[in-house]
């Protein structure tokens, strides 16, 4: 369970939001929304613990994220707008390393099943940069489901997909918040089949 | 996940991806050498001369090659994201950026340290110069490594963010190119320059443990 | 952001660190520190350059320590004072802390040239050279490129939070360097003579010669300060340009006039 | 007094070009910085008085936010 209270944040002199409050239980997924430059990004890396709020904090399990530091990163995944692929690497090499980054290796059939399961099976071993965009896309996104964690923070997931792909992800996130997961994205498109998905409008603060 | 295993899959991960493109490291090497090559052909062939500046023009040329790697220490992983999920992993950020220091120095400290008795050669130094003058980059460079690591997590993104690295890290280089060449020039005097080598221990010890929380403070404000 | 003061008014801290309340006190403390700079500078200025007698070696050239001595000080202690800062802004994080660091940069810097120009013109007349290897010198040149990295560094990151904060770790970094630069290019070149004002050397100069260098170190001191509160109250205007505060501030001449 | 007359106090036992030449290059500089500051922060005011007509002309855009103090 996550919560956020009273959180204010300010980019340069320019408010971001202020008192900003609200709480998510297991199995929930939010919708962020708002005009470009509002502050969602923001919002989802103070989510993801990589800056603190001006004010206010934010609770994982009842503990401030201050307290819990490091250790609330392994209960989290974070996809940022850039894919976090190394050009260079192949997605079988991509997947080796970020899950050894992440703290829990897998086998290498573990890894060819997560990436059969993004449909990424054929390209496993082509340099990402000659993949096309929703490839990498894909790519990205075997990273959520390599290691199950209970907190998806997505920022802009659609975007590149095709609409195969897209329904595919929100298959995904859909039997991630049966699961218990929570997921917090941001989007501009219209979300495909997404089972409850409660919406939250970042505004400009007055 | 120990702090421990995870600097170690950082070290393994930068080595992997410095494996993938040889080639600039490679290019790294071929300055250094170019750099040392070109001093001779300013001040002319007389041995006497070159064995006096050669430990000097060397440490310089291994400072201004050390100072061309640094970007790739943060920038490549800040471009396309990875960088954040390194800050994103179970550990502290500190740990992440002592491996990539210690990444960075296998990959351009050592090379220099193994090339540099063959350009000493060249500059006529004595067996046991050149062995002192491997001494002072095997323990030099590391320092280099993490006092440039600070610099290049504080030009993260910047704009002509390389520039700005060389006028922020020259300056901190100071001490470790004065013991260095000075550890040098007293084996040649005749001294055992234990004294400046143990200076530079001094130093290596001290940066090394401070840097990586300096440069991990400064690579969360890039990311934030 | 200023951290909420829930203290007793004159008993928190915090009172001067919000802008707004730092901003009329700056204001007012400025011409006190002009005018205490001047009277110092010429009482010290007339008693170095027409009080004081002769050196012995170095006849009349050596006046010019009145003004190299002061000036290479204060560049050590604008350094220290900006690192302190520093440190304040990362453990506080307090902007205006941040301000006085970058504000105070510059006048560093400024001394620090100084500081190598005055030595340059003294070298010259005693040791027939412009410039000098020697130790202190040296590191003042070194300082000297600390300070051009710290105001490069801050003046091109575009977000004031992350100039601030980098500019912060960079100072605390110098401030570890400073003296391990001075040791080693001490340790690398003696050749400078002894410093001139060494604790048991203090008898040999003149007691005029002595009282003039302190006026005018407390002149610089006090040069360093107002500069740096007119600049930080630069930095707090363009800051905080789009505060109520100082709309009414500017507005109010504006349709005065 | 040191000095008997005036020209010797110029002439600073031959040293004059160099004492003389330190003291006008610190009265300069200070001097200088001082007008630097004081210009700077003519520009400051002007740009925020420029930005505040310019929001009175389209009061769309949010220029004044809250105190933030």
């Amino acid at each position: 369970m996550i919560l956020i209270d009273q959180i204010a944040a300010q980019r340069g002199d320019r408010p971001l939001f202020s008192n900003l409050s609200f709480a998510l239980q297991a199995g929930d997924c939010i919708h962020l929304r708002g005009e470009n430059g509002i502050g969602k990004t923001s919002l989802l890396k103070m989510l993801a613990g990589l800056s603190q709020p001006d004010q206010g904090q934010i609770l994982w399990q009842g503990q401030a994220l201050t307290e819990l530091g490091d250790d609330y990163h392994g209960q989290l995944h974070y996809l940022g707008h850039k894919d976090a692929l190394k050009d260079l690497l192949s997605p079988y090499q991509n997947l080796h390393w970020a899950t050894q980054i992440a703290g829990n290796p897998l086998s290498e059939a573990a890894i060819l099943h997560t990436l059969a399961k993004v449909g990424l099976l054929q390209q496993c071993d082509l340099p990402v940069r000659s993949l096309s965009q929703g490839q990498k896309k894909r790519a990205a996104l075997a990273r959520l489901l390599a290691t199950p964690r209970p907190l998806w923070l997505l920022d802009e997931p659609f975007v590149a997909l095709d609409t195969t792909a897209q329904s595919e992800l929100g298959e995904w996130i859909n039997n991630h918040c049966q699961q218990g997961g929570i997921v917090i994205l941001t989007s501009h498109q219209q979300l495909p089949s997404i089972q409850h998905v409660t919406e939250l409008t970042l505004t400009r603060p007055l | 996940m120990s702090s421990w295993a995870f600097f170690c899959t950082v070290i393994r991960r930068d080595l992997f991806l410095a494996w993938q493109q040889r080639g600039d490291l490679l290019v790294g090497l071929v300055f250094f050498v170019l750099v040392a090559c070109l001093f001779p052909l300013a001040i002319g062939p007389e041995a006497k001369l070159l064995s006096r500046i050669g430990p000097g023009v060397l440490w310089v040329a291994a400072i201004l090659a050390n100072l061309l790697a640094l970007p790739r220490l943060f920038q490549a992983d800040w471009q396309d994201g990875t960088l954040e999920q390194l800050l994103l992993a179970p550990a502290p950020a500190g740990m992440m950026v002592a491996g990539k220091i210690v990444a960075h120095w296998l990959t351009t400290g050592v090379p220099l340290t193994l090339i540099a008795p063959l350009l000493g050669v060249q500059y006529g130094l004595s067996s046991d110069l050149l062995l002192m003058l491997m001494a002072t980059l095997f323990i030099g460079t590391p320092v280099l490594s993490a006092l440039g690591s600070i610099g290049a997590a504080l030009t993260l993104g910047v704009r002509q963010g390389d520039m700005l690295l060389a006028l922020l890290v020259l300056p901190l280089y100071a001490p470790v190119l004065i013991f260095g060449s000075g550890a040098v020039a007293a084996v040649a005097g005749g001294l055992n320059g234990y004294a400046e080598l143990s200076l530079l221990a001094a130093i290596a010890c001290g940066s090394l443990f401070l840097a990586p929380w300096l440069a991990a403070m400064a690579i969360k404000l890039a990311v934030e | 952001m200023k951290p909420h003061a829930d203290g007793p008014r004159w008993l928190n801290i915090f009172h001067f660190a919000s802008p707004y309340q730092f901003y009329p006190l700056a204001g007012r403390l400025i011409p006190l520190f002009a005018t205490l700079a001047v009277l110092l500078a010429m009482a010290g200025l007339w008693l170095g350059f027409a009080i004081a007698p002769a050196d012995a070696q170095q006849g009349e050239g050596y006046r010019i320590i009145f003004l190299h001595v002061p000036t290479s000080w204060m560049a050590m202690l604008i350094y220290v004072a900006m690192a302190f800062w520093s440190v304040m802004h990362l453990i506080l994080r307090t902007r205006l802390s941040a301000m006085m660091a970058q504000a105070l940069a510059p006048t560093g810097a400024l001394m620090a040239f100084l500081s190598l120009f005055t030595g340059a013109l003294w070298g010259k007349p005693m040791w027939g050279t412009w410039w000098v290897w020697d130790a202190r010198l040296t590191s003042m040149l070194l300082l000297f490129f600390l300070y051009l990295g710290f105001i490069a560094l801050t003046r091109s990151i575009d977000e004031p939070d992350r100039a601030d904060k980098a500019g912060s770790v960079l100072a605390i970094v110098g401030v570890f360097n400073v003296p391990v630069i001075y040791f080693s290019v001490k340790w690398w070149n003696t050749l400078h003579q002894g410093a001139s004002i060494s604790m048991e050397k203090g008898s040999t100069m003149a007691s005029t010669m002595l009282i003039a260098m302190l006026l005018m170190s407390l002149a610089a001191w006090m040069y360093a300060i107002t500069t740096t509160l007119s600049r930080v109250r630069n930095l707090i205007l363009q800051r905080e340009a789009r505060t109520r505060w100082v709309q009414e501030l500017l507005a109010i001449p504006a349709n005065k006039a | 007094m040191y000095w008997n007359n005036l020209s010797d106090f110029i002439a600073m036992g031959n040293h004059g070009v160099y004492v003389w030449g330190s003291f006008f290059a610190c009265a300069a500089a200070l001097c200088l910085e001082w007008v630097l500051i004081k210009s700077q922060r003519r520009n400051i005011v002007r740009q925020i008085r420029r930005s505040a007509t310019i929001q009175q002309m389209n009061p769309t855009s949010p220029a004044v936010s809250k105190d933030a103090s």
